[in-house]
C-alpha cells in the first residue's frame, strides 16, 4: 500500500468549511501581514481522514503486533486510561485557571507523586520533566545544584557506564558537566576497579541504569554507592528501567541519589509514535530544596503548586506551565488498577517473560551475551558469529522479522556488544507470542544459511523494502516542494 | 491478573524451560539485603470501572468554566476527527520509528509535519518536535551559540515581552552551559521592545537577539527593524511565534531583509488541548545551513531497494543515541503524538481555515477589549496592534476578583503582578474563536458586577 | 461547503466533460412543476464548532441522573477498549460486507461473535443481528409458523411475564400475517407463568410457546417443566433471554428434555450503552434444522481459490435481496457496528467476567431490595428467585415519587402502573455492578424522605 | 495478513480482571443454573486489542478507500457526528428516565422530525422505524391500516415494479399483503400501461423509488400518482434514493402518501459494517393517524413522547423502546452542520460526480444500461457486451477492482440489467477519486482481452482470495468448534 502526501491530495480552493468560522476581518499593519499563504493542504475533510487512516495502517505498534523494542518498555497501554485523561474537564483546563477549579486533577497528581515515593524508596517527587531525558538533566542538574549550594565548585565529572544510554553523556554535557566513562565487565556488572581510578574531588556523581542496558542486574551496587558517596559525589538512577525491579528494590534502598522514571515505559502511558513521554524525578533528602518546580503540595485540605517561593533553591522550571499533565493522568490511571500486588507482578511477569524468551533462544543456538546471568526484564542476543560465518548482520535479522510480523528489537545498542540485539517482551505478552518469535528466529537462522539474500533484501512484505539511509542524509529532502509550474 | 495474560499452565512451563523453581528464584541475582516488602502505600488495585468513577468525580470537582486565559495554551476548536485519528492504536501505541520499514505512517505524517511547520514559518527545514514552546527556546539558544561559530559571547539578548516562564526555563535550562542572557525592555505606552534599548550594545558581540511575535502582552513587535538590527550587529535572529498568528503574520522567513535564524514556538494550538498544561509541542525550524545544529529528530525522503520513495529518521549524528556526549542535545522522545494531531488539524482548516481561525480570535479579542473596558474601573494599558491578547488593569487587586470570577464558572485572565510588578493590578486575557458574543457578554457583567 | 471537495475549477471540467453548462441542468429529467424552493424551515448551517456547543448544551439539560431503570436495558460497565475499537473507521464506515474479499474484518468477527452467542444461548446456530430484542421476538414468532410445519393454528402462547413492550411489537409487526397470540396469565405470589392455566391448550394446536427467563418482573420461570409442557404439546419453545444472565442460568439449549428451538433477546447489555433506546441488537439463535428458517444474515467459513480458510454471507437464499417476497424476512440493513461492541465485549470479559458481572448485579439488586424495603411504606412484591430485576410496591401512587426523585437526579424505577394496573403501586427496580453502596443509600435516603 | 479467530487465542483460565468485578456470590436454584461455562474466549486485554485492530484493517471502508456501492449513499460520516452524538450524558440515558431528565435529547428528536417534514414536504415525521426496511414495513402497514379503517377490506395489493429493491416486496408480504410485479420499459421508466392494466379494487398501493433504483428519474410521477390514488390506491415512497433529489423535488410534491428515509445514507450516520440504519417515516395526511410510536410531541414548553393515548389509530410500536435514537442524533447534527443550502449541495455534487463519472465511462467504451438518460446520484454499467465477447462477468470486474483500490459497485442489482454495475460515487468523492476509478476500469478492460484469467482469479492482493460460496452454502460452518481432545 502507498498513500501519496497529503499536498499530493491539494487543490486550489478546496475547503472543509465546518472546521472553521465565517470569514472576519483581520486588522494587522500592511507591514506586519503575511503575503503569501503558507503550504498547507487543501483539502476536503474525507480525504484527511482518509489519508491519515490509511497512514496509519503503515505503522507496526503495539496494538497490531509484538514489539520487543529493548529498552522501551512497548508494553500494553490500557485504553482506559486514554479515555479517562480525556475527560472534558481535564481537557478543558487551562493550565493558568485558579487552583481552586483544579482541585480533582491536582488531586491525582498528588497521589501520583506519593505513590512515585512510595515504589521508589525516594523523599520527593517532582513530575514536571517531559520525558526521561529531561529527567535526566533535572537530575543532573540537583546534583549540580547541590554540590555548588555547598561550595563545592570543582566537582563537574559525570560518570557515565560505557553501557549508558546516549541520553545520560548528552545530558552532563547539558548540564555543562564532564563525561568520564568507565567500561564494564565480561559478566556485565561495572569494573569497580576502574571507577575507584576515576572517582575523586571532581566527581559530581555517577548516572547508573540498575538493571543497566546490559539486561543484567547490577550486583555490586551497594559497593559502588560506597565507593561514589565516600568520594563526595552522588548517585544518579536512570529508570528507564524500572519495569525489572518494580515492588521488588528500590532505588532509594539501593542508595540512589536521584532518579528518572519514564512514566512512558514502566507505567504505560502511549509511547505515540516517539512521544510524549513523562520523565518524573525521585530525590533523597539531600537533593528536596533543588527539585524542579511546580510541584503539588498541599495547604488545609487544598491542593495547590508549590513554586520558587516554596522551593528557593529549586533548579528553576522546565516547561512552560507543569509538563505532560495528560501522560501523568495517564500513569496515575494505571498505577491504580495496577494497585499494590499488580505493581510486584508487573516486574515479576517481565522477568519470566524474558528469562524465558532468553533460554528458548539459547536453546534454539543464539548467543546470549551475558551467559551466566539472569535476563532481567530485557536481555541481549549477539548475532556476532553468526555475522561473522553467514555474513548476516543483526540489521538483517531485524529487517527480515519484520517480514514475520515482529517489530525488531532494539539493534546495535548498547554499542559495546556487537551485532547485538537488545530484547524486551514485556509482561502483557503471552507465551504464545513470545514461542512465535522465537519460531521465527530459528526461521531466519534457517534462511541465514539457506538463502542469505533472503536476510539482506529485506523485508519483502512491507509498504517500502529496505530504505537508503545514505543517501537519505546526502541528498537531504526534508520537506515537500511544490512541482515548479 | 491485570493486563497479564499468563495462565498457571503457561508458568508452570515456562519455569520450567528456565529450569528455576518458582519467578522468585529469577530475582536472586538482587543481594537479598537490598529487597523492599510490600509497598504499603499503594492502595489496592481498582477495576476499570472503578477508577471510572473516580476520574469522572474528579472531572465533576474541577467543572467546565468558561476561560478567557491565553497566557501560551489557547483554546480552539479541535475538529473531531483530529483525536479520533490519533487515538488510533497505529498512532497511539508506536514508537519513534527506529524501524523505518516498518513506520511509514509516522514517518510520512512527520515529513508533512515538516513541510507545513517550515512554510508557516517561512524557513527551509523543521524539526520533528521538541517538549514544548518554553523548553524550545532553550534549545535555540543552545543552537545559537553552537550555530554561530564567529560569535563567542554566548551572550543572548532577551526582552522582557518575551514570555516571563520562557526565560524562566531558558535560564534553568541553557544556563548550565554558561550562556549569558541580558534582558531588553519595553516601551511602557505600546508594550513593544525598546528599541533604543539596543544601543547598548551596538557593536559587541551578540550571539542571538530573541523576539516573540506576537509578545506576551499580544502586541505585534516591529520584527522587521529588530531583525535587521540583530543581523547588523552579527548576531542571530530567534523567532519565538504563535503558529496560529501566521495565517495572518508576516512568517519569520521574511522578517527584515534577510529573515530569521531560527524559528520556536508553541504548537499546541494547533489541535492540542489545554488539558492543564501538557502534553504539547516545541517546534523549532530553521535555515538549510544550520541544519546539522538542530536538535530533535529530523525524517528524511529517500529511496528504497527498488527505487521507490520512502521516509526514514535522517542526519542521526546530530543525536545522542550516535553522538552521545557531543550530541546537539539530550532530547530522545519527544512529542511526536501532538505532532500527529498537529498535522491533521493544519490539514483540516488548511491555509484559508488558519486565517479565519486567527482573524476571528483577534475580532473575538477586540470585542473582549471593547466590552470589558466599558466596565468602571477597567482599562486597556497598551497601543498599537495586537493579536488575540491584551493586557487591562483594574482598579484593585487582580487575585481576589479573578477568584471571585472563577466561583461563578469564570477564569477571567491571566495576572501580571508575580511577573509586571510594574504594571499594576494587570491582568492578561485573550478570546478565541472559540467564545462567542454572549461569553463575552457575560464575562463583562460578571466583571462589572464585582467591581461595582 | 461542508464536505464537499468540488473546486470551482473541478466543477468545470466535470460539466464540460458531461455537456451540460450547469449543474442544475443535471436535473431537467424533473418535471420543473415538482421542483420545490427554499427550505425555508432548515436553519443555517452551523460549523462543527457551533453544533458541537449546541449539543453540549442539550446534553447538560439532560445531566447523568443514578439510574435505577433495567426493563429491558440494562447499565453495564463498557471497558473503554470496546467503543475505541467500534468506533475506528474500518468498523464504522464499511457495510454490509458483500464483497467478502474486502470484508474479512467484519466477517470473521460476525463468525465469532455467531460463535459466542450459539454458545451463550446452547443453541446451534446465530444470525448475525436483528434490530433489537423486542422484533426479534416478532421475528421468532413468524419464524416458528415457518418452521413448525406440522402447525397450522398460528397460534403463539405469550406469557403475561413476557416484556409488555415486547408483546406490542411482536403484535404490531406479526400480527399482519394473521398469527394468533394467547395470554397466559402469572401467578399472583410468585410472578411466574401459571403453568396451570396451560391446561386450556392441552392437546390443542399451539405453534410455540415464548418464555422469557429471568422473566419481565426478573423473576426466574420453571423453564424446564414450561419447555417439556410444550414440547409434549406439539409446540416450539421460544426463549427471551438476557445474555448477561446465562452466564449464570442454564441456557435455553438445555431447557427441559430437548431445549428450545428458538432463542431471542436483547444483546444491548453486552457492552452497548443505554443511549436513550437505540441503537441495540436483537439476537436470535436456533437448532441447525431451522436454520434455513431464521431471518437476517449468517456468516459461514469456507475457502478461497488457494484453500485457504475466509468468510463469506451465506445461506443468501433465504434474504430479501434474492428471494423478495418470499424471503424469510425483509431485513437488510441490521445492528453490525453493536454486534461489533457486544463481540469486543464478550471477548474482554470472558467466561468469567461474564459470570461475575451477572453475580454481582443480582448482589447489588439483592441489596437494593432489602435496602429500599427497609423504607416504610415500601415492599417487595414476588417471591423466589429472581435474577438483577424486582417488583416493588409503594404507598401511593409511583408517578409523582419518580419524578419528585428524578428532581434529585435519581431515576428511580420504571412504573407498572400501565401495563400491570393490577400490581397497585408498584414499580420495577434494577441494580447492576455499577451501583454501588452509596449509590443505594443515597436513593433509599431520597425514598424514605419523600416517603414518610 | 491473517488474523487467527480470537477462539484460537484463548488459554484456560486468562482473564482481563480490570474489566470486571470481584467474585461474589450468585443465589441461583440448582435447576436453573448454568453447568458448563459458554465458549467465550479467555484472552488479555491486548491480545483482545490487538486482535480486533487487526481484524477492522481487513476491512475496505468509507474511511480508507473510495466506495462507489450502488443504493447504498457511503458518503463521508463526519466525525463530530459520532463524537457528540456519545456525549456521555446521552449514552448513559435510559430510555425510561422520566422526560422532564431528557428534553435536551428531545429536543433534538422533535427539531429532526421538522427538519424531515421540510425536506419531504410531508404532515408528519416517525423516527421510531430502525432501518429502512422497518421504514417500508410502517409504511405499508400504515397503508393497510389506513384501507381497513375505512372498511376497505378487500385492498391487500401491493405494486412494486421488477426494479425494486428486494425489501420492497419482502415488506409487502410481511404485512400481509400480495406482491404485484410491473416491469420497466426499455427507457427505465415505468411501464405505464402494464399499471393501468393491475391498478383495481385490490390495490392496497404502490412502492416506487424515484429516481428509481436503475439510477434514473420516474420522469411521468405525477401521472403515475394519478393512475393509482385514482384506483383508491396510496403511493410509497422509497426513500433509500433520496441523496438524488433533496432539495430540488419533495416526494410530498410528487403526491406520494407515505415515505420512509435511510438516515444512513442521506443523512450519513455510519453504515457500521451493515448497521445500525434509521428507517424513518413520513406520511401525507391521510396516514396521520396511523404513525408508528412514539413520536415526539410538545406539550407547553415542554418535549413529550406521543403514545398510543395520543394516536389511538398508530399502527403500534416496532421496537422496544424508540427505535435507533444514537442513529437519529447524528443525522440531526448531519443536518445541522450542512443546514439549508447544504441539502441542495448534496443532490447537485452526488448528482454532479454521477453524470461526471458516467460521462467518462462512457467514453472508455463502458456501455450505460439507459443511455439516452441523466443519471441521478448513480447510474448502471452493463458489461453484457464485454461478458459476451471477452468471457468476463461483472463479479469479475468488481472483484479486480479491489486490486485496485477501490471497493466495488453493487453487483446483479437490479436484477432485470444483466451483468451490471450500480455506480453511486456521492457528493463527498473528489473528482480525481473518480478519475482514479476511470482509470482502474480502463486498465480492467485492457486486461480483460489480454489476461482475462487475471480477472477470473482476482482479486489477488487481499488478505483472501476469491472465496467459495458454494461451498459455504453446502458445507455449512457457522460457529467455531473446538477440537476434540
Ligand atoms: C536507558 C534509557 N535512559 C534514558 C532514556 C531516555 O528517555 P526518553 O526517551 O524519555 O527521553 C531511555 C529511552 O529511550 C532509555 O532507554
Ligand atoms: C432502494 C432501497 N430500498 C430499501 C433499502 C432497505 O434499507 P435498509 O437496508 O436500511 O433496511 C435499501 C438499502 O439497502 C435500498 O437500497
Amino acid at each position: 500500500m502507498h498513500e501519496k502526501l497529503i499536498f499530493e491530495h491539494s487543490r486550489t480552493g478546496r475547503t472543509a468549511t465546518a472546521q472553521f468560522p465565517a470569514a472576519e476581518a483581520a486588522d494587522i499593519p500592511a507591514g506586519l501581514r503575511r503575503k503569501q499563504r503558507p503550504l498547507l493542504p487543501e483539502v476536503s475533510e474525507l480525504q484527511v481522514v482518509r489519508h491519515f487512516t490509511r497512514l496509519s495502517q503503515l505503522n507496526f505498534s503495539i496494538d497490531t503486533h509484538f514489539y520487543p523494542l529493548g529498552s522501551c518498555t512497548m508494553k500494553y497501554n490500557p485504553r482506559a486510561c486514554n479515555a479517562l485523561a480525556m475527560l472534558p474537564e481535564f481537557l478543558s483546563r487551562h493550565p493558568y485557571a485558579p487552583e481552586a477549579t483544579g482541585q480533582g486533577l491536582l488531586g491525582c497528581l498528588y497521589e501520583l507523586q506519593e505513590m512515585l515515593l512510595e515504589v521508589t524508596g525516594m523523599q520527593g517527587v517532582s513530575l514536571t520533566p517531559m520525558a526521561g531525558a529531561q529527567g535526566e538533566f533535572a537530575g543532573v542538574a540537583m546534583m549540580r545544584a547541590y554540590h555548588q549550594s555547598r561550595g563545592d565548585l570543582a566537582r563537574v565529572e559525570i560518570i557515565v557506564p560505557d553501557a549508558a544510554h546516549g541520553t545520560n553523556p548528552a545530558t552532563a554535557t547539558m548540564c555543562g558537566c564532564k563525561v568520564v566513562e568507565i567500561p564494564s565487565l565480561p559478566n556485565g556488572d561495572i569494573d569497580i576497579d576502574a571507577l575507584k581510578r576515576v572517582v575523586g574531588p571532581a566527581t559530581a556523581g555517577i548516572m547508573l541504569t540498575n538493571p543497566s542496558t546490559l539486561g543484567v542486574f547490577e550486583r555490586r551496587i551497594a559497593e559502588v554507592a560506597g565507593i561514589v558517596h565516600d568520594a563526595g559525589g552522588l548517585l544518579y538512577y536512570d529508570g528507564a528501567n524500572l519495569n525489572a525491579i518494580l515492588g521488588k528494590v528500590r532505588p532509594g534502598d539501593m542508595g540512589f541519589d536521584v532518579i528518572h522514571m519514564n512514566l512512558h515505559k514502566t507505567f504505560s502511558t502511549p509511547h505515540g509514535g516517539g512521544g510524549p513521554g513523562s520523565g518524573a524525578v525521585g530525590v533523597g533528602k539531600r537533593l528536596l530544596p533543588f527539585m524542579p518546580i511546580p510541584v503539588v503540595g498541599t495547604q488545609g485540605n487544598q491542593y495547590r503548586w508549590l513554586t520558587e517561593k516554596d522551593l528557593p533553591q529549586s533548579i528553576g522550571r522546565l516547561s512552560g506551565f507543569m509538563g505532560n499533565a495528560g501522560v501523568l493522568l495517564r500513569a496515575y490511571i494505571y498505577m491504580r488498577m495496577l494497585g499494590r500486588p499488580g505493581m510486584q507482578r508487573v516486574s515479576e511477569y517481565a522477568t519470566l517473560n524474558a528469562n524465558y524468551l532468553l533460554a528458548r533462544l539459547k536453546a534454539a543456538g543464539f548467543d546470549a551475551a551475558y551467559t551466566d546471568r539472569r535476563a532481567s526484564h530485557e536481555f541481549i542476543i549477539t548475532l556476532k558469529r553468526q555475522s561473522r560465518e553467514l555474513g548476516v548482520s543483526a540489521m538483517d535479522f531485524a529487517k527480515r522479522l519484520l517480514d514475520y510480523g515482529f517489530h525488531a528489537p532494539t539493534t546495535y545498542f548498547p554499542l559495546l556488544v556487537p551485532e547485538c540485539l537488545l530484547i524486551e517482551p514485556t509482561e502483557t505478552e503471552a507465551k504464545e507470542e513470545l514461542d512465535g518469535f522465537v519460531d521465527a528466529m530459528i526461521a531466519i537462522l534457517a534462511e541465514a544459511s539457506s538463502d542469505p539474500d533472503k536476510l539482506h533484501s529485506a523485508p519483502h512484505t512491507l509498504p517500502v523494502r529496505r530504505l537508503d539511509d545514505v543517501r537519505a542524509a546526502k541528498q537531504l529532502d526534508l520537506t515537500w516542494k511544490p512541482a515548479q509550474a | 491478573m491485570p493486563f497479564i495474560p499468563h495462565t498457571d499452565a503457561d508458568v508452570r512451563d515456562m519455569l520450567a524451560t528456565i529450569g528455576v523453581p518458582n519467578i522468585d528464584a529469577l530475582f536472586d541475582e538482587i543481594p537479598s539485603s537490598l529487597r523492599c516488602g510490600v509497598l504499603a502505600c499503594i492502595p489496592e488495585a481498582l477495576t476499570e470501572m472503578d477508577v471510572g468513577r473516580l476520574m469522572q468525580e474528579r472531572a465533576a470537582q474541577d467543572g467546565r468554566p468558561l476561560n478567557f486565559i491565553g497566557a501560551g495554551a489557547y483554546e480552539h476548536h479541535i475538529p473531531a476527527a483530529v483525536w479520533s485519528i490519533v487515538s488510533r492504536g497505529e498512532f497511539y501505541s508506536a514508537y519513534t520509528p527506529y524501524q523505518a520499514e516498518a513506520s511509514q505512517g509516522t514517518l510520512q505524517l512527520l515529513y508533512e509535519y515538516q513541510t507545513m511547520i517550515a512554510s508557516l514559518t517561512g524557513m527551509q527545514v523543521a524539526n520533528a518536535s521538541l517538549y514544548d514552546g518554553a523548553s524550545a527556546v532553550a534549545e535555540a539558544a543552545l543552537m545559537a551559540v553552537r550555530a554561530h561559530r564567529r560569535s563567542t559571547s554566548a551572550r543572548i539578548l532577551m526582552p522582557t515581552t518575551l514570555n516571563p516562564v520562557y526565560r524562566q526555563v531558558t535560564r534553568a535550562i541553557a544556563g548550565n552551559q554558561s550562556l549569558n542572557f541580558e534582558m531588553l525592555p519595553y516601551v511602557p505606552g505600546s508594550g513593544t521592545i525598546d528599541a533604543t534599548a539596543l544601543d547598548k550594545w551596538k557593536g559587541q558581540d551578540v550571539t542571538a537577539l530573541v523576539i516573540q511575535q506576537p509578545n506576551f502582552f499580544g502586541q505585534l513587535e516591529d520584527v522587521d527593524a529588530l531583525t535587521d538590527w540583530a543581523h547588523a550587529n552579527g548576531a542571530l535572529v530567534i523567532a519565538v511565534v504563535n503558529p496560529t498568528s501566521l495565517a495572518l503574520l508576516k512568517p519569520p522567513g521574511e522578517w527584515g531583509q534577510k529573515g530569521v535564524d531560527i524559528v520556536v514556538g508553541e504548537g499546541q494550538p494547533l489541535g492540542v488541548p489545554l488539558a492543564g498544561g501538557g502534553p504539547y509541542i516545541g517546534f523549532m525550524t530553521t535555515r538549510m545551513e544550520h541544519v546539522r545544529q538542530m536538535p530533535g529528530r529530523i525524517v528524511g525522503r529517500t529511496l528504497d531497494l527498488d527505487g521507490k520513495p520512502g521516509f526514514t529518521l535522517t542526519l542521526q549524528a546530530r543525536e545522542q543515541h550516535i553522538r552521545r556526549s557531543k550530541a546537539t542535545s539530550n532530547i530522545c522522545t519527544n512529542q511526536g503524538l501532538l505532532v500527529t494531531a498537529a498535522t491533521i488539524y493544519l490539514s483540516l482548516v488548511g491555509p484559508e481555515g488558519l486565517e479565519r481561525v486567527a482573524a476571528a480570535s483577534q475580532a473575538r479579542t477586540r470585542e473582549l477589549v471593547a466590552a470589558l473596558t466599558k466596565v468602571r474601573g477597567v482599562r486597556a494599558v497598551f497601543n498599537g496592534p495586537r493579536f488575540h491578547e491584551a493586557v487591562l488593569t483594574l482598579d484593585r487587586p487582580v487575585g481576589p476578583v479573578l477568584e471571585a470570577l472563577a466561583v461563578q464558572g469564570i477564569v477571567g485572565g491571566y495576572s501580571l503582578a508575580e511577573h509586571y510588578p510594574e504594571l499594576g493590578n494587570a491582568l492578561l486575557v485573550c478570546a478565541t474563536e472559540t467564545r462567542n458574543s454572549n461569553d463575552i457578554a457575560r464575562y463583562a457583567a460578571a466583571l462589572a458586577s464585582l467591581l461595582s
